[in-house]
């Protein structure tokens, strides 16, 4: 299933744009979504734990992707 | 009454105490967050906030809601900046009306916590020589 | 800077603000005490503020190196509104700037509590069918 | 010596006039000064505590006046 990544702030500075799609098995973790992202962007390599957020709450690692969910990743916050 | 808002441009307090001030309420706390000159000894030029909109709005009611519940309240004011921020203006206000002083406040420092805590925000800071994005300590409600 | 005013008049929170705010801090907290309808059950119409002005400015003062003491700040402003205080106004207004929220906001409920048992300043609430002196609690700093 | 007594709120009000002179003798204290003040104004007669404030700074009850203060009696403070 085609999933879309967005990427904020520091990632999305190195990613040099906005969102990313991939390619992931049934079954895949934001977690394993991810290893495909730092795959596919190399200035993204060192970045092995992002906070994840799954329809606009943060999710863990290990929540499993169903497809058709909004999904970012991004560095911690820093707002106020 | 209750406002979240993010705003591309200068934030006005006024608003934020319009949306949550009324004759019931004798106490009405405020937090600014200015962009402030010097970070760490280092000269800042100005700030670039970006910010995950609709998932930042989110956050700005759940923290409504959290601080309804704790403080019983429903009249909070969440306005924050993104974009560039000039050194001086605000890149935050919250307000908080009360009936009394010491819900009105403690409200108002727990809506600025929460806020650096969980609001999916990111502030850049610009120096004379290059810019770097500034990253929160690690901490995030369970997911 | 410092501002510390009794005011025969509507207060102006850009005032206090102006006075405090300043590029080389960050946080900027306020508290307005406002008029309220009610008390304890009862339609109050209006509030009128008696005080020893001079005594009264003396105390903010000394608030102000309290302040400027405990939290290591001076960028303290405190307006008190005497007279007639409509509903739905401010009777008091504190403003506090710091380098950072922690401070101003602890700085901010500081004052207005030192203010509520020092200052010597008096309410009498108007209702329809007559008025009271509220009197707060006996405590007071050793003379 | 002549001592003059700021009066506020309700003293103020029960009283009729903001000030009130008292004659007092040589090393009258604050609340000795009172008790002339509670004699001279029946509508103050019960207030048998008041707060008591030496040249704008809370004083204590058994302070010695030497004349040339600013004296003041008021009610517990009600502002903010």
């Amino acid at each position: 299933m085609k999933i879309t990544v967005m990427l904020f702030a520091r990632y999305r500075e190195a990613a040099g744009r906005p969102a990313l799609e991939v390619e992931a098995p049934e079954g895949a973790t934001l977690q394993g979504i991810w290893e495909q992202v730092r795959t596919a962007v190399p200035a993204l390599a060192d970045e092995r734990r992002p906070l994840f957020a799954c329809d606009r709450a943060y999710a863990r690692p290990e929540r499993v992707v169903t497809g058709g969910e909004e999904i970012a990743a991004f560095p911690p916050v820093s707002g106020g | 009454m209750a406002l979240h808002r993010l705003v591309d441009g200068p934030l006005d307090l006024q608003e934020a105490l319009r949306a949550v001030a009324g004759p019931d309420r004798g106490a009405v706390a405020t937090f600014s967050g200015t962009a402030r000159d010097h970070h760490a000894g280092r000269p800042v030029l100005r700030l670039e906030y970006q910010a995950y909109a609709a998932m930042a709005e989110e956050t700005f009611r759940t923290i409504g809601a959290e601080v309804a519940e704790r403080f019983a309240t429903p009249h909070l004011a969440i306005l924050h900046r993104t974009g560039t921020v000039p050194i001086g203006e605000a890149s935050v206000i919250i307000a908080v009306a009360a009936p009394h002083r010491r819900e009105a406040l403690a409200a108002c420092a727990y809506a600025i916590d929460r806020l650096k805590e969980t609001a999916p925000i990111w502030k850049k800071e610009v120096y004379a020589d290059g810019a770097v994005w500034i990253e929160g300590p690690r901490a995030r409600p369970a997911g």
